[in-house]
């Protein structure tokens, strides 16, 4: 299948992935990938983020993300590996990639991919301190503004 | 009767990561009247809608979607994936 | 040095190259990655393509357009690996990669690099099919019009 | 004298990869319409100049640009990378 999504607690190896990805899509001449990664607070001060998410949601969530944008360019191959539980500072949370016979639409799916999945996806994140204090992440007007501004294309 | 589901600090808040209750909401706005008279925490938990997401069979949904046969309702607050 | 510029003849391995780019770039949160492939011709007719360069002014071109995507961008690093020489069907002909705290950015910043590169450094592809024949890749206008589109932003 | 280089197609029909002229131009454009004169492939190349690019230096200018003391100038048709 063109499209693979993959909703684990385990890490993934990321160049492995992208070389397995660029094999199979072969012919498609453009392959993007896009990374998040866990980023420390100021001073240190992260001792690991976790991740919540609602199981079964989450892949029917990212499946949906991933046939509208090979419905909206013309994709070879879409790939979405998105993390959850404990994660430290520098752990990859979540990849994307996509492959097309044009750049443009390599890389406006992946950046679409990720603006949906940000907003679209049951996915929390709570970040706990070495201090002790814990605070879920808030969600960002920036987000939905982004993943609005795809919808007036 | 209604499966309810929560997530992330509507979860923490409530006390409870699922719950089972009797209520005869034709919508989600309902349920959710409903769920407020189940206790403070709950009352407090749904008092700012905006803060709020729903999930119907696990499709994102508006308050004023029905709820019908739905297997499953979640409640939780906006996503932070990526 | 954040900016990481190779011009070469032999391949490269992109999921190594991604992984130590993901690595060096700790702490920036969005990494991206865009690899251009040789796709072939239609009825399998492409026996290779042929990649000329300036040597010496390939590397400066591509230093300045690195440069200029900093200087535009909040970025951590920047990496541009392109071959010259002569290439098979499904060859990895480049790729550039981008990290920075805002996955837009990073984004956009692999996306301009890509435009950049594509009419700016001095790369000049040939076609060699099996039946022969011959040809230069001519220009498209719509690299050039992507191109002008940076300017005006 | 200066020396003059050619990429790609230009170095093809030119037949050469680089040669030394005797040129007194000042501009980059000076030094084509004598590069015509040098023979019937460099006129041929030189005819349509929207499909010429010119490095002075190792660097990408306009046909306007002056040569004065450079060491190198390349002549080669749009670039083709990525």
């Amino acid at each position: 299948m063109s499209i693979d999504i993959r909703v684990q607690s385990a890490a993934f190896d990321l160049g492995a992935e992208v070389n397995a990805f660029a094999t199979a899509a072969q012919g498609a001449g453009a392959v993007v990938s896009f990374t998040g990664v866990v980023r420390d607070l100021p001073e240190r001060a992260l001792a690991h983020m976790e991740i919540e998410h609602y199981p079964g949601m989450t892949e029917k969530a990212l499946s949906q993300i991933a046939k509208e944008a090979m419905e909206r360019w013309h994709l070879a191959r879409v790939l979405i590996i998105h993390r959850y539980g404990v994660l430290a500072p520098d752990a990859q949370i979540m990849m994307v990639a996509t492959a097309s016979p044009h750049r443009k639409a390599a890389f406006e799916s992946a950046d679409f991919l990720m603006d949906y999945l940000k907003s679209r996806a049951p996915f929390w994140k709570k970040e706990v301190r070495y201090d002790g204090r814990v605070d879920w992440v808030d969600a960002k007007d920036e987000d939905e503004a982004a993943l609005a501004a795809w919808k007036k294309r | 009767m209604v499966e309810v589901r929560y997530f992330a600090w509507l979860r923490e808040r409530v006390g409870t990561d699922r719950e089972t209750i009797d209520s005869s909401a034709s919508t989600v706005g309902e349920l959710v009247s409903d769920l407020r008279q189940q206790s403070e925490a709950h009352d407090l938990v749904f008092s700012d809608l905006s803060a709020i997401r729903a999930a119907v069979d696990q499709e994102l949904v508006d308050m004023d979607h029905p709820i019908a046969n739905a297997r499953e309702i979640a409640f939780f607050p906006p996503m932070t994936g990526g």
